[in-house]
């Protein structure tokens, strides 16, 4: 996997740029390999995708040590834990790689952090849904990945306070509980969050596996219809559940064309350009970028997706 | 063990020369071994008990997330001297290392906990400490003297590979020529005549575990050297990764025998043949599958040999040396 | 010679403590149940025992492996490499075969990759770590970089039909509680189990084989062929353990399940089974499944935050087996005690 | 041979077997008959048991032929040695310690009938039955690993019987056993001897050898020296066909002077359901020997003064100073060691060298000013103890599960004379040990006495106890009911004590 056909790399042999994924082979991932390759296409750069067997810091730390030296022109990254790249990114950009990454706002050492939409918009986005659905009353409450992932945190975190701002109504009666982003973990603690508060109205999710456990045992249940269920998944994972009502809304944004954007940002930087509020990468989502507050890398594009039954019928990841 | 380095060497520098023979490649090598070397010693010293420690990785990140936070906290106060502090803030992160590793062996040594239990217990425990402390949240922000370390050479090898060259010497005369390493050793490979000899095998259990600790708490200071930050779940892939570098290395799971040369290789070999995979462009899967059957392989073959080679010499290779 | 008192807590303790451990669970669950209430109901009940199918399924493969004298980390591996093969081959049920013919092919890769792991530990003798540690790294390399890495969200029609069947379903003041059809293969297999290990030659020859390798030769066992069919009947309990997780998951994601080998060896451990070989019984596996089920699945609901709960659980499984291990030194230590004095008296001859 | 004598039922050609290195057979041949015991006899490490294995096809031979019936065979495997009614007592037992005793006799019996099922009510019948007709007396339902030696070894003898075998081969079945039970088995041996039973008959114990057997076949250095029968022979020339010297089996006691001071002093003690009230002293230089039937409580008094057991009441003085024993450091620190019982499991680490198992006992007397290992110490002791006792190894790294029997209980001697005892306890320290060995192993200990060493040996062996010792004392049912003096030490004298 990720060896190009002789041809390209002669042709190219110029110019190579690498993105490094949390983990190889996942759908998501699969799916920015494929607006990653189609880039290369598109430009003729010898682009593609590394990543770890599971999602590990140390692996990507190895991966991108590795990667320097073949002096690669650019290395994007989706880093596990922006922090512990921090010092393998400075190496690389001693060495004149150009680095960029994305879901990875506060990270240093980056040329440029690219995210998909503001997180804490993002997180507001989903409570409003979901407070909507709940039409503003009951208890809910949040899953995360992990307690460790920092994106998660941020939404739920966001989320949390949107929710007391404006739905004084709702309750969220736990702390965020934590999945291992495994479908049945959530599905477990789900059961067991419906034993603890029958009253339970609402659940949001983080992890692409969150909904559709918390779903699973919504089925088993049969609280379709009184209970709201939202968060972050992808529609392949979550279209048998959102047909069924169990899952009432995801949200998303597709990773090939953030594959694509952060591509474009390392072509612009590496030919002199400059990325500014307001630049165009000419990708969907990332027409007018925005610069997020009180941090000077960090950029935002406009791609987040929200979808219901109807809506995921449209995407093939 | 030292062929099969040398193969994997010879191997990637044909391949790939460009790549796996530049300087930056090898100095790679040369900063990510000491991490995992690390921990392997610490998990062959257990083994060489007949135990096993899964909590060493959980360990080093708790060592590592003390000295950050330690760090931060008196940087807040004044900067200057917090860096001045580095000293002891190391040594709070050993320290933490030998405390974790003294829990594991109260339970294993006093309460008779069979290792795979207690340490699968507190890996958990001390992993659940982390994330509760830190929020889930990655911190940043160590002495500079500890970057500093991470990031210079001598003689364009990294002061990284130079400490864990200094552990795994220091842990090689532990084990050969001290009376402690010695009644591991027996303990490991029979622990009823070992009591009988007059072993305190309660006490040296505990010291082992308090020693695996204590590597634990170097492994993070390792970690945090290369990377100054620290978090809960950093590492997690090491666990099963380390057992596989010390019986590679010739540590037999069963106890009582054990090379600290033979891990140290087993080491390298490992991380030279994880970067020839990238630099010939495989992926981690097929690298998954490359371990395993070197793995295999190297076992295969030690034993063959051993069956056809005279019995009385058996195993020289299994035998603890420095 | 000693009283009838002594034999009668010595039963009680059970063979492999499996008295001390019940005890342990009980202790538990009435403990969760003063932390809230609401945890002493049908619907918690069927849940733990639904979460407990797959765990105890891969942990009696465990159990055979380590009576044996070995131990198994590619089961975890196997379980998804067959599962996730069979999904992948059936997908729409292409074969018409239905779920029988599903499970056939799942457990006949099972039974390949586990003979895998039966040849090279009985051929060459090797250590079992070592040869499951490379074997797990191997079939999940295979499985990922050759057959699969991808969340496949609908199982073949077949398998998605069982998905929701359940065995019981009542309607109770606590929800409704479902137990699931598939629990009924994981008692069978326990049933089973225990009796080959208790009533065949075969269960006694995995015991004798854990108990002495050579005097198990030298009593005309066949050991390699033993060993063998071990690893393959593993690998095919693994294989029915991945079907059903994936089943019972409605879903087939190829990076599940591998890495959690070491939490399911615990169970089988902490249910008295010796990692030195030659112990352990079904009965207590089943309670060491269920120990760590009710720990896994039973903290929110006691009310521990979720950021505290990793600890929890760490400290939960060391506790019980601290109180086992201290009641098993207590066993040996009586054991050792009660000594006979007894050929001197009847010597007359 | 008379010509009317039947076939033999089993017969073993030009028999060559290397190890490596080491020749453990070199080309030998025998034959035995239906209704004869045929003794094998050879020093430690002769190829008695390396024999043995090869005929129950636990070894192959690298050539030599192995004739069963008239029929021959390259190689055994112990499945068509059970078959073809070969069974075998060895000399490690080879019992499943997690089993209990029941199990461990049938589960032989039932593997070679291909059995498929097993239950446990039919083990315990079918062992109830040998065991009782044996007439030994061992709990059916405890697990192996908790027995004795001496009830391993009797469960042993069981399982060996339980089957209607043709050919028994015994290697060593008497070490552990006293003479009450080596005549029960003797008893057996004749039944199964009229039966048309053929069998063979390893033991150190060359009056037992001379007792039960027809022919002696005398093995040395893996060659066949002599064939002969039983009444043709003594055992003075049994053992110089072993050794190829002449030994002096006589008492060899040196007096002690007047002024040698007690070294060990127990007053009183005692363990519930072991042991009472058991006072005894021991001289500098002085050899006391303890002797008594199986169970009379021996080895807890020695293990209790090692601090590997407890005991309830009493006390302990080492050089007029009282010790608390309440672990086995504390023994070893008040200066007493001790050579147990079970060498295999306790006094020896099999995987390891013969230098780390000399060196294991006193790590700490070999410390450099740097606290390390000091190396050319540590060879000195390891050297001078491997030429002192004359292990018969390569060299010190071999390990230990490569020794025979003899010379691995020197090993486990070694391993206290490194660490210098004031006291030195022996339970049973020639058991499985050939007479030349035990001989010179007796010259060891009684120059360890010389040096001032207090020596306490528990055994079973009579004629052993009178070579060396200077007293000896007779327990029973956890009293000592008898002190034999100097003058009173006799083989005679020590039978009608112990039996009495
Ligand atoms: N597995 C082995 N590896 C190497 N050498 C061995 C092995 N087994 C036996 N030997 C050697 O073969 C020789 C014969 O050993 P064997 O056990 O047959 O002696 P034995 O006559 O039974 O002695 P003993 O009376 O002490 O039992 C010895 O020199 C021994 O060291
Ligand atoms: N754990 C146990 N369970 C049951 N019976 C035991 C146990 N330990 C010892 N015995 C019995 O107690 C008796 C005493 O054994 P022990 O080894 O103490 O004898 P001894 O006095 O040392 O004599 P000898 O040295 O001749 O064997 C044995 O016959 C054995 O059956
Ligand atoms: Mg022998
Ligand atoms: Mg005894």
């Amino acid at each position: 996997a990720g060896a190009p056909s002789a041809a390209s790399r002669t042709a190219t042999s110029g110019t190579t740029m690498v993105t490094v994924v949390k983990v190889k082979g996942i759908a998501w991932f699969d799916r920015m390999d494929e607006g990653v390759k189609a880039y290369g296409q598109e430009k003729g750069i010898d682009t593609r995708t590394e990543g770890g067997d599971d999602v590990s810091p140390e692996k990507q730390i190895q991966i991108i040590q590795n990667l320097i030296a073949q002096q690669p022109a650019a290395i994007t990254v989706v880093p596990n834990s922006p922090e512990a790249l921090s010092s393998v990114l400075t190496q690389a950009k001693a060495k004149g790689i150009i680095t960029v990454s994305h879901e990875a706002t506060g990270i240093k050492n980056v040329d440029v952090d690219i995210e998909a939409f503001d997180n804490a918009v993002y997180g507001q986005k989903i409570m409003k849904s979901l407070g909507d659905c709940m039409s503003g009353q009951g208890e809910y409450v949040q899953f995360v990945g992990g307690l460790t992932a920092k994106t998660h945190m941020e939404w739920v975190g966001a989320a949390h306070e949107f929710q007391q701002a404006n739905f004084p109504g709702m309750k969220r009666v736990e702390d965020p509980i934590e999945s291992t982003d495994n479908e049945t973990a959530a599905y477990q603690k789900a059961k067991e969050i419906l034993a603890k508060y029958p009253n339970i109205k609402g659940f949001q999710g983080s992890a692409g596996n969150d909904v559709p456990g918390i779903a699973r045992a919504i089925e088993e249940a049969g609280k379709e219809k009184d209970v709201c269920v939202m968060g972050t998944s992808i529609p392949s994972a979550a279209s048998k559940y959102l047909a069924t009502g169990s899952i009432d809304k995801i949200f998303f944004w597709d990773p090939a064309l953030a594959g694509k954007a952060q591509l474009e940002i390392a072509r612009i930087l590496s030919t002199g350009g400059k990325i500014e509020p307001g630049t165009d990468l000419g990708i969907e989502g990332y027409h007018s970028l925005k610069k997020l507050d009180g941090y000077d890398n960090v950029f935002l594009g406009d791609a987040s997706i929200e979808a219901d039954a109807e809506a995921a019928k449209k995407y093939d990841f | 063990m030292l062929i099969l380095l040398i193969i994997a060497f010879a191997l990637f520098s044909v391949l790939n020369p460009a790549v796996f023979l530049s300087t930056t490649n090898l100095q790679n090598i040369a900063l990510a071994a000491p991490e995992i070397g690390v921990i392997s010693l610490a998990m062959m010293l257990a083994m060489l008990t007949g135990g096993i420690d899964l909590s060493l990785v959980s360990i080093a990140n708790l060592s590592a997330i003390t000295m950050s936070t330690l760090f931060t906290t008196l940087a807040a106060g004044d900067p200057g001297q917090a860096e001045q502090m580095a000293p002891l803030i190391v040594l709070a992160g050993l320290a933490v290392g030998l405390a974790g590793g003294l829990v594991n062996g109260l339970l294993v040594s006093g309460l008779g906990i069979t290792p795979i239990l207690a340490t699968l217990g507190t890996m958990q425990i001390y992993n659940g400490i982390a994330v509760a402390w830190t929020g889930g949240k990655t911190l940043s922000g160590s002495p500079s003297a500890l970057t500093n370390l991470g990031l210079s050479t001598v003689g364009g090898i990294p002061i990284l590979f130079g400490l864990f060259a200094v552990v795994a010497i220091a842990f090689g005369v532990l084990i050969s020529r001290t009376p402690l390493g010695l009644r591991i050793q027996l303990l490991g490979a029979n622990p009823t005549a070992a009591r009988y000899s007059g072993i305190a095998n309660r006490r040296i259990l505990l010291s082992t575990y308090v020693l695996t600790g204590l590597l634990g708490g170097i492994a993070g200071i390792l970690f945090i050297a290369r990377n100054p930050t620290a978090s809960a779940d950093y590492g997690s892939s090491y666990v099963l990764l380390v057992i596989v570098i010390a019986v590679l290395g010739g540590t037999n799971p069963k106890g009582g025998f054990a090379s600290v040369f033979g891990v140290v290789l087993a080491t390298l070999t490992l991380q030279i043949v994880s970067s020839g995979f990238t630099a010939m462009r495989l992926s981690a899967y097929e690298y998954a599958i490359a371990q395993g059957l070197i793995l295999l392989a190297v076992m295969t073959y030690d034993e063959v040999r051993r069956r056809w080679t005279k019995p009385v010499r058996w195993r020289p290779a299994r035998r603890a040396s420095s | 010679m000693s009283g009838s008192r002594g034999l009668s807590l010595r039963r009680l303790r059970g063979s492999n403590n499996e008295g001390i451990l019940a005890i342990v669970l009980v202790v538990l669950v009435v403990g969760m149940s003063i932390a809230n209430p609401a945890f002493l109901s049908l619907p918690t009940a069927f849940g733990i025992l639904r979460s407990s199918i797959v765990p105890l399924i891969l942990a009696l493969g465990v159990l055979m492996v380590i009576i044996s004298g070995g131990i198994d980390v590619s089961f975890a591996a196997i379980a998804v490499f067959a599962a996730y093969t069979t999904v992948t081959v059936f997908d729409g049920d292409t074969f018409g075969l239905g779920l029988a013919g599903a499970f056939v092919t799942a457990l006949i890769i099972g039974a390949v990759l586990g003979s895998v792991n039966g040849f090279l530990i009985a051929r060459f003798r090797l250590p079992t770590l070592i040869v499951t540690l490379g074997t797990q790294g191997i079939f999940n390399g295979i499985l990922l970089a050759y057959i699969g890495s991808r969340y496949i969200a609908n199982l073949p029609d077949p398998m998605a039909a069982i998905s929701t069947t359940n065995l019981i379903e009542v309607t109770t003041s606590g929800g409704r509680a479902y137990l699931h059809l598939l629990v009924i293969p994981a008692v069978a297999l326990a049933l089973a189990l225990s009796l080959v290990l208790r009533r065949t030659m075969f269960g006694r020859s995995i015991y004798a084989i854990g108990g002495d390798l050579d005097a198990a030769r030298r009593s005309g066992i066949r050991v390699n062929r033993t060993q063998l069919v071990v690893y393959v009947i593993v690998g095919m309990m693994a294989a029915a353990g991945g079907m059903i997780y994936m089943i019972m998951g409605r879903s087939a994601n190829p990076h599940e399940l591998v890495g959690t080998e070491l939490d399911i060896i615990a169970a089988v451990v902490l249910g008295g089974a010796s990692i030195f070989g030659g112990r352990g019984s079904v009965l207590g596996t089943v309670l060491g499944v269920l120990l760590i089920q009710v720990i896994n699945n039973s903290l929110t609901l006691a009310g521990v935050p979720s950021a505290w709960q990793r600890t929890a659980v760490g400290v939960l499984l060391v506790v019980g087996v601290g109180v086992q291990a201290l009641a098993a030194a207590r066993g040996t230590w009586r054991a050792r005690g009660r000594i006979r004095i007894n050929s001197g008296q009847e010597v007359t001859a | 041979m008379p010509p009317a004598s039947p076939p033999p039922v089993l017969a073993v050609r030009d028999i060559v077997k290397t190890y490596g290195g080491v020749t453990a057979l070199n080309g030998v041949s025998l034959d035995v008959l239906p209704g004869e015991v045929l003794c094998l006899a050879g020093e430690n490490g002769s190829g008695k048991s390396t024999l043995i294995k090869i005929i129950s096809g636990v070894e192959r031979p690298d050539s030599g032929e192995i004739v069963i019936d008239g029929t021959g065979y390259r190689s055994m495997d112990p499945t068509d040695a059970i078959k073809r009614g070969i069974q075998v007592i060895y000399q490690d037992f080879s019992l499943f310690p997690n089993l209990t005793v029941a199990e461990n006799i049938v589960l032989t019996s039932a593997v070679a009938d291909r059995r498929h099922l097993y239950s446990g009510r039919a083990a315990q019948a079918a062992a109830r039955a040998i065991v009782d007709d044996l007439g030994f007396d061992i709990d059916l339902d405890a697990d192996v690993e908790q027995l004795s030696v001496a009830d391993k070894q009797l469960t042993a003898i069981c399982r060996a019987l339980v089957n209607d075998a043709r050919v028994l081969i015994m290697d060593e079945p008497t070490t552990a056993l006293t003479h009450t039970e080596v005549n029960r088995l003797f008893a057996v041996v004749e039944r199964l001897r009229s039966r048309g039973v053929a069998l063979i008959f390893v033991s150190h114990k060359l009056d037992e050898v001379l007792r039960i057997s027809q022919r002696v076949t005398v093995l040395r250095s893996g060659e066949h020296v002599i064939t002969g029968a039983a009444h043709d022979l003594d055992p003075r020339a049994i053992a110089r066909h072993m050794t190829g010297r002449e030994l002096d089996e006589s008492r060899q006691v040196t007096a002690l002077g007047p002024d040698a001071g007690v070294v060990l002093e127990v007053e009183r003690l005692g363990l519930r359901g072991a042991y009472q009230d058991v006072s005894f002293s021991l001289r500098r230089g002085e050899i006391l020997g303890v002797t008594g039937l199986l169970g009379s409580g021996r080895t807890e008094i020695a293990e209790s003064l090692f601090g590997a057991l407890p005991h309830d009441t009493g006390t302990v003085k080492v050089e007029g100073r009282p010790v608390r024993l309440r672990s086995i450091r504390d023994a070893i620190g008040a200066g007493i060691g001790y050579v147990p019982e079970d060498r295999l499991t306790e006094g020896l680490f099999l995987d390891k060298s013969i230098s780390d198992n000399i060196i294991a006992g006193s790590p700490d007397q070999h410390r450099n000013r740097g606290r390390l290992l000091d190396r050319r110490a540590v060879r000195k002791t390891i050297d001078g103890l491997f030429e002192r006792l004359r292990v018969k190894a390569p060299d010190t790294r071999a390990p230990v599960r490569s020794l025979s029997g003899g010379n691995a209980q020197r090993v486990v001697l070694a391993k206290w004379l490194a660490r210098r005892p004031r006291v030195l306890i022996l339970n049973g320290p020639t058991v499985g040990v050939d007479v030349g060995s035990k001989a010179e192993i007796l010259g060891i200990l009684r120059s360890e006495a010389a040096e001032g060493r207090g020596i306490l040996i528990i055994s079973d062996d009579a004629p052993e106890l009178v070579a060396c010792c200077h007293r000896v004392l007779v327990v029973r049912h956890g009293r000592i009911v008898e002190v034999l003096q100097e003058g009173e030490v006799t083989v005679e004298a020590i039978r009608e004590k112990v039996a009495a």
